[in-house]
């Protein structure tokens, strides 16, 4: 079983907390997601799990009247302190659904490239082959980089916007719920996929499914809403541990579908 | 994750496996009762009850299998059903030393016994007791319990060794008893290895409550 | 079974009456078209549509009813409002949809709804009153201020809101997560509008340009009162082409309200000749948003 | 990055410009209007009818009446069509078996999608030569409410569509899963859930046919006296308002009626405003 | 009976119809009729006379397809619609004096027929050439089919046409207020809507004034007719009666017509 | 383990085909479904779970083009020839997005028996009692019968809907993914609502939820379509033996997650 | 349901069971060359050794359970994880074996046999051949061989009465060698005890094939 004292951290929040308004989502979460693992986050509905996520590249930033106090870290860097470009481009992000842009798909997974300035044409063409082939993409539409991105499958799409992600070269990939919105078969893809990219990457994922969690993750963090609706990080653990012999009654009690 | 039909189910097999236990228990007080009175069709009549007993314990086994995958338990409850399984199969093994103790009570055949059976009897009751409260400890996840069951044993070890050199005594003072004589120490072997299953029933308690697999022995 | 039958009986009754309603609707169109097409007979049988589209010379005392003016006017108009209204509208539409706070976009969303609700006689008595002295201001020969620009300005604030409408609903539609994702890949805002948003909304606005194109098109009231109504080409007035807009022009809407009280006879025909040719022109202009709207769904 | 933060400076500045302008130029118009007009306005000026031939007197009572009557009637006409016309194609059309009446319903869509792009003038034209003149019922609110019907139907069928369209189509299929048949299915589960949506539509037409002025003007005679049937000419305020500024020496009147007008318009949005924003406070 | 008396006399004389005139037609006719219906209805309660607008041809035919109980017409009745409908009836009820008006900043009092005709039709083009101020005329003028259009053309313009180039204004009052509002500027309107906005110039010498018309030395004149299906009866016949009478020409006058006897 | 030998067949559909247009959808299905059971429908997306549940209530009549071969039976009568609004009453169906009309919980539940002649306040109120309490939402919602439907949460929403359905007294109740837009929390009290109600009603459920159909159903049916893209059954059984010992490999490898 | 990383974990598993199984079959092996050879030294070192694979069993259990929890299997995958779980327990009971001989051993001391150990050595040769066959019928799911192995448990059971027998003459001639002789029998149960446990090894095998529980003994 895996051992978090003996990974190297990546990213980490402390003692992080985030208000929607007044409305307090996240209550002081300290968490340090390990480099080159699939850290999981689970929850029930509502209990701060994407806005965890995306507190690690502040995509929460462009939600009016959000505050926070505590701090995540990047490589023990402040990313408040970051240019919020750069950290975005280093925390890369992958949604629910599947949101390739209408061009085509060189271009989609060209787009953040070109935007950090990349322009030259064969630069930019070995980086989309790259990225295509380390989706596991490339294959299914080499011959065809200048159809739509929006032509392909539900499971492509997303495959797609993992390239896309990729292609900027970022050091972590924060995904939430990237397969809620496919058919099983996709959802198999992507999990391998997953599997293949966390050689490289560092991996967080949120998921409403704990058989995926379960089937995917190194490590799972657990969080709940207090009675304030407040939520809280109840359990970080390697994910067998959490399966087989979680420590806190409230994860038994959730994962085993025993509630309230 | 309907955890009414799961809990439904949990129940269902555990009350199986609590009744499997007692029919064990039974055989095995039986068996050492009928192997004292010489009573062969009693002895039989256990060899033919272990069969039953066998069957339980695959119903037990195949029940199991069944809910972990129509149900997909994990941590407490998977555990439990883990412990099940594993306990049905140590239920299994006494219930197969129930029917051994028979069997070499056939062999012995009718006639009086060599010498009365007064510590293997002893044995077989510390040994019942501890399958007892084995069980019950894991009805209850009664971790403490399971933890000083074990210490028992020793006494089984204990009159096991006395009777042990008590038979070879047996054997070099009469030579041509050997062969109940040896027999004889088989059913107290049998008894023995009955308590070293109690204790494994006792670290599948403990793991099932703890998490933490553990050897007793 | 009583009840069953009588249950059906209404449902038989209603989707009869339904379907009526529903064709209701192609009756009208076709009796528009019947009797204005009728009506007109007269002067295309006497003028000629060849002739009436391509003579400049509209003089009905003496028999000559060219629109071909007319029509330039209308082009004209809707030209210089598209000039000025678009760039103004599709501004605001990016404006409300992807910047504007929230307390910003609730003054200026009822701000629009509002002008696209005034009447467009409160417009035409604004141009009269305000504008067209404005425009006299320009210092050009002939320049009385009634003329091709302040009916394209009077235009222009008229197709705002339409334009704005439905570019802004286009934006609005372009999906939440092509906005997260590229924001998300370290794009600026500004970045993200323009590689992204525009692009992704575009089929859309330029369906809402070509509407309002057709509004603008269909106009009377308040052309009539700041165009001046003169039935000619128009032409610029100095060396700079774009002083053209200081012509005064009539539009084709604007012939018929002008003359139809008066009007008997061929000339009469005629104003009908010219609605049937307004209603062909604007049904084109309509149906090429149409397929635009429906080539930007597809896709 | 400077160079892209500073395109994004400058690009947000020209936005809000545009928006500012907006604002502005409503704020400009309508203040205007204000501005000249609510000088004029006083109790009288809403309880007397104009007068006085070409010296614009009086005030716009039996105008204010005649936008009643036309509202009334042109609704009166325009709604049960339009409901009815939108409630065949959204719940009826889709499960049609028959090529005909597919073929009935593809063209019903383009006779909608053509009416709503007529302009009004030809409305007035088509009303002019059918029921002023050939069908005898002369400079008329009924005549005018005809023609005004046309230009609103396709207003009404399509916010009505859209209103049944964002009924969810659970309701529907709740309702036949339960043994009802489409008419009972729309009326007493669809309809009920689509009303505010088709009563905004309602308010919308009734706010075209206020400041309807082109129709009117060759329909419904412009006289100013206060009508008493449905034969009776009129003037509607909209069209008073161009008479006034046409016909007669009274601008000061014009403006005054012009603003009243706005100040309608104003009170249908906000009535609109609340009936929308209610309807997606409850389905947001 | 006396109103509130409560007697049974009092319903039937409540059911004394009111009688509805319809009129429609000329709109420089309409703001005239619409003050002699006020006055009329002064008199006589149960008359109810609604003007409609729509134009002199349609107040015509309006009459002749007895659409309307009377047609309002601000020109001569053409021969055409004689002949497409004898039985009319024309009954003048005035007479309209057009003038010639310019904006206030004009420094040229008056003209020659033969001048207004060559600045109507856009021969000549500046002020100058006519003994004023050099700057450039610009002409408004009504729309075809206008009756006071026809009357200017048949009595001022001859064969020759009034210039492309005009502001054409649907109304007399638009006429006015943009003379009004556009320096430079002349056009022609109807004695109705003569008021200090505007200028009115002489034309050959003599002003537009009812005085001048009645002399005969201001010949741009055309009657203002009303048009009936045959002879008029009943309340048509008794309105149109107050009209050509005293307390209706009065009115006529007032107005700034020219009464017809 | 249960065998369906020994159970009682309320609904049946025997060498059924259904065509969208000329697209074969469904492929001579033949099928039983016990009464007081629960049957699962499970299978890929696509693989025509819902088409089929939907001819159980001729739901597809209201879909054009669609024609059919072969017969379904409710109680051995051919419900092609019953009074669809008969049949519909005998055969009552919830759906994926719980859907209740924007009408007062009261009037909802009443809204079917109104339909089929009952007027009677109090009967009405009585049946709306019953089918409340059956549908395990009586306790929660008593006190504010007037309340509208829409107020309530998504899981109080469905059961509802299921409450709805019993009202007009089926004898089979037809689930679409009944719970898949619901939060586990809620999925768990439909779960254990199904196992209450199936004691007076016949259920048939698709889910594409394979743990959920071997949590809660009694017998699962699994479809897959063919190489022309038309639905199959491919083997029907007591659940448990399709979760531990599938009889056809397409099944294991569907069940166990291996395609293609 | 990732197949990917269930089948890693799977094969994990399966090679962690063949390792042990490795292992134990050596011990086996190794106890009775140690009993022959009487090298205390030897016998002291398996003992230590089944430690290792007690834990080597208990991991192999505790992945079993993770895989459980975490990929919830169904079908052939589960019942693959069920029986490796049963046979990880046969494999220890068969180590336990093993080092109950090395104790034996120990227990005999360095001094010579009584009689040389030529059947024992030939039962234990049979059985450790078992029990490498009814390991490659699990891995190769070789349903076939399974049902063939435990008929081979025969020859033990045949050769064990042979050993029991002339050990029973061995005490009536010279009872003083009681001690060492009783033991020698004990080491032939032991190894008969391991044919039992391959069969149960091989009944697992078919159900794992099959899904259907079987009882070969
Ligand atoms: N933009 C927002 N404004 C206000 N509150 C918000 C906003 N986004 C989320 N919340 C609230 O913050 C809490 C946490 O939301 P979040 O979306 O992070 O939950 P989640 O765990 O991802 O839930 P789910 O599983 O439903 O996606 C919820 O109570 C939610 O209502
Ligand atoms: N109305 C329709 N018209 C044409 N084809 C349809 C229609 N509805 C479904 N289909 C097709 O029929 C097949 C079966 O569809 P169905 O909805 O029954 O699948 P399903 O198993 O319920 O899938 P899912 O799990 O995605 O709900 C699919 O290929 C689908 O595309
Ligand atoms: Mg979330
Ligand atoms: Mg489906
Ligand atoms: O409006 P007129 O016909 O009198 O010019």
């Amino acid at each position: 079983m895996s051992k978090l004292e003996t990974e190297v951290t990546r990213m980490k929040a402390e003692d992080y907390c985030l208000f929607y308004g007044n409305f307090r989502a996240l209550n002081n979460i300290s968490i340090e997601i390990p480099t080159n693992r699939i850290t999981a986050f689970i929850g029930p509905s509502g209990c701060g799990k994407s806005t965890l996520l995306r507190s690690f590249n502040r995509m929460n930033d462009l939600i009016p009247g959000v505050t926070t106090t505590g701090t995540v870290y990047l490589d023990g860097r402040n990313v408040a302190q970051e240019d919020v470009v750069e950290l975005r481009k280093n925390v890369g992000m992958v949604f629910q659904r599947p949101n390739p842009f209408p061009k085509s798909i060189f271009d989609n997974v060209a787009y953040g490239p070109r935007l950090h300035g990349t322009r030259n044409r064969s630069d930019l063409a070995v980086l989309v082959e790259k990225s295509l082939k380390r989706a596991a993409l490339w294959e299914e539409v080499k011959d065809d980089l200048h159809k739509s991105g929006m032509s392909l499958s539900g499971g492509q799409q997303q495959r797609l916007c993992i390239a896309r992600a990729i292609a900027v070269e970022p050091e972590v990939i924060l995904m939430d719920e990237p397969a809620s919105a496919l058919d099983p078969v996709a959802t198999l893809r992507i999990e391998e996929l997953m599997n293949e990219l966390k050689k490289n990457y560092t991996i967080a994922i949120v998921t409403h499914n704990m058989q995926q969690a379960g089937r995917v993750s190194d490590y799972t963090a657990f969080l709940l809403t207090d009675e304030n609706r407040a939520g809280n990080l109840i359990e970080f653990g390697p994910t067998k541990q959490i399966f087989t012999t979680p420590s806190d009654s409230r994860t038994e009690d959730y994962i085993s579908g025993r509630f309230g | 994750m309907s955890r009414e039909s799961f809990d439904r189910e949990l129940e269902d097999v555990t009350r199986n496996l609590f009744q499997v236990t007692g029919e064990v228990r039974k055989n095995l007080a039986a068996s050492v009762k009928y192997l004292e009175k010489r009573d062969m069709q009693g002895a039989a009549m256990i060899i033919e009850a272990d069969e039953i007993v066998n069957l339980r314990c695959l119903e037990i086994e195949v029940q199991c299998l069944n809910i972990i995958a129509t149900q997909q338990p994990v941590a407490t409850d998977l555990r439990l059903l883990f412990s099940i399984l594993q306990i049905s199969t140590e239920i299994e093994r006494i219930g197969d030393y129930a029917k051994g103790i028979a069997r070499i009570s056939l062999k012995i055949g009718p006639g009086k016994l060599i010498k009365p059976l007064l510590s293997i009897s002893r044995m077989e009751e510390i040994a019942g007791q501890m399958l007892d409260d084995a069980i019950r400890a894991f009805t209850e996840g009664d971790e403490k319990a399971a933890r000083n069951i074990p210490s028992r044993d020793l006494q089984i070890d204990i009159l096991y060794n006395q009777v042990h050199r008590e038979l070879i005594t047996f054997i070099m003072e009469k030579p041509s008893n050997i062969e109940q004589t040896m027999m004889l120490d088989w059913v107290a072997h049998n008894i023995e290895r009955v308590g070293d299953r109690v204790v494994n029933i006792c670290e599948r308690v403990i793991f099932t409550v703890t998490g933490i697999p553990i050897d007793l022995n | 079974m009583t009840p069953g039958i009588r249950r059906t009986g209404i449902e038989k009754t209603m989707k009869m009456v339904l379907m009526i309603s529903a064709l209701a609707s192609v009756l009208i169109v076709l009796l528009i078209f019947l009797f204005t097409a009728k009506e007109a007979m007269p002067a295309f049988r006497e003028i000629g549509i060849g002739k009436m589209l391509s003579d400049t010379t509209w003089r009905p005392g003496n028999n000559q009813f060219g629109i071909l003016a007319m029509i330039a006017g209308s082009g004209l108009v809707t030209l210089g409002a598209v000039f000025i209204g678009v760039p103004l509208a599709l501004g605001t539409a990016v404006f409300l949809s992807e910047i504007a706070p929230l307390w910003v976009a609730k003054i200026v969303r009822p701000s629009i709804e509002l002008l696209a609700g005034i009447p467009s006689v409160v417009y035409g008595l604004f141009g009269m009153v305000v504008i067209v002295p404005w425009v006299r201001m320009i210092p050009a020969p002939g320049n009385t201020g009634y003329g091709l620009l302040s009916a394209s300005i009077v235009l222009a604030v008229m197709v705002l809101p339409t334009i704005a409408n439905i570019s802004e609903f286009a934006v609005r539609s372009v999906p939440r997560g092509y906005k997260e994702g590229s924001m998300a890949l370290g794009a600026t805002k500004w970045e993200t509008i323009s590689r992204v948003i525009i692009p992704a909304a575009k089929p859309g606005i330029i369906s809402a340009v070509v509407l309002g194109l057709g509004r603008a098109l269909g106009e009377t009231i308040a052309m009539i009162m700041v165009i001046g109504n003169s039935v000619i080409l128009p032409t610029p007035v100095t060396s700079n082409p774009l002083s053209i807009f200081l012509s005064r022009a009539r539009t084709l809407t604007g012939n018929i309200a002008v003359e139809i009280s008066y009007a008997t006879g061929v000339h009469e025909s005629a104003l009908f000749a010219t609605g049937v040719i307004l209603f062909i022109l604007i049904m084109l202009v309509n149906s090429s948003a149409r397929f635009l709207m429906r080539k930007g769904a597809r896709s | 990055m400077n160079k892209r933060s500073f395109a994004q400076n400058t690009a947000f500045g020209i936005f809000w410009l545009t928006g500012a302008t907006a604002v502005l130029i409503m704020v400009f118009v309508v203040g205007y209007i204000m501005v000249k007009g609510l000088p004029g306005i006083s109790a009288d000026f809403f309880t007397t009818s104009p007068r006085g031939g070409l010296s614009g007197e009086g005030g716009i009572y039996s105008t204010i009446v005649t936008t009643f009557y036309m509202i009334v009637v042109t609704l009166a006409f325009a709604t049960p069509l339009g409901v009815g016309a939108a409630i065949y194609l959204t719940e009826y059309s889709a499960n049609t078996e028959s090529r005909v009446v597919r073929k009935l319903v593809i063209l019903a869509r383009f006779g909608v999608e053509t009416l709503a792009g007529v302009p009004s003038i030809i409305f007035g034209l088509f009303g002019y030569a059918l029921f002023v003149t050939a069908l005898n019922m002369g400079f008329s609110i009924l005549s005018a409410s005809l023609a005004g019907a046309c230009l609103i139907i396709p207003v009404i069928i399509r916010t009505t569509e859209e209103a049944l369209k964002s009924v969810p189509a659970g309701y529907r299929e709740g309702s036949l899963a339960l043994g009802a048949n489409r008419w009972e299915t729309t009326w007493k589960v669809v309809l009920p859930a689509a009303f505010r949506g088709i009563s905004t539509g309602v308010l919308l037409s009734a706010g075209r046919i206020v400041s309807e002025t082109a129709i009117f003007f060759v329909t419904l005679g412009g006289s100013y006296r206060v009508p008493h049937s449905l034969m009776s000419g009129g003037r509607t305020m909209a069209l008073h308002v161009y008479y006034l500024a046409m016909e007669t020496r009274a601008f000061d009147k014009a403006m005054s009626t012009a603003a009243v007008l706005v100040g309608m318009i104003i009170l249908m949005n906000l009535i609109i405003n609340t009936i929308t924003s209610r309807i997606s406070a409850k389905q947001g | 009976g006396e109103p509130g008396d409560g007697t049974p006399d009092d319903a039937s004389a409540e059911s004394v119809e009111t009688v509805e005139l319809s009129v429609v037609g000329s709109t420089t006719v309409q703001p005239l009729a619409e003050l002699l219906s006020e006055a009329y209805e002064a008199i006589d309660p149960n008359v109810l006379v609604t003007v409609s607008g729509g134009g002199s041809s349609v107040g015509v035919k309006s009459a002749s397809e007895q659409t309307a109980d009377i047609g309002m017409a601000s020109r001569e009745i053409k021969d055409s619609e004689i002949q497409e409908c004898p039985e009319i009836v024309v009954h003048t009820i005035a007479r309209d004096g057009i003038a010639i008006v310019s904006s206030l900043d004009v420094d040229v009092d008056g003209v020659t027929m033969e001048e207004a005709r060559k600045i109507f039709a856009g021969e000549i083009t500046d002020w100058g050439e006519v003994g004023g101020t050099p700057g450039m005329i610009t002409i408004a003028a009504r729309e075809e089919g206008s009756g006071t259009r026809s009357a200017f053309e048949d009595l001022v313009m001859d064969d020759a046409f009034i210039s492309e180039t005009a502001i054409l204004q649907p109304s007399n009052g638009a006429i006015r207020t943009t003379i009004a509002s556009t320096p430079g500027s002349i056009a022609f309107i109807s004695f109705g809507y003569l008021d200090d906005s505007t200028k009115p110039m002489a034309i050959d010498g003599a002003l537009p004034t009812s005085g001048n018309v009645n002399a005969g030395t201001y010949p741009v004149v055309r009657p203002l007719n009303m048009v009936t299906y045959g002879e008029p009866t009943g309340a048509a016949a008794e309105w149109l009666e107050f009209i050509i009478g005293e307390d209706g020409q009065a009115i006529v006058a007032a107005e700034g017509y020219l009464p017809v006897n």
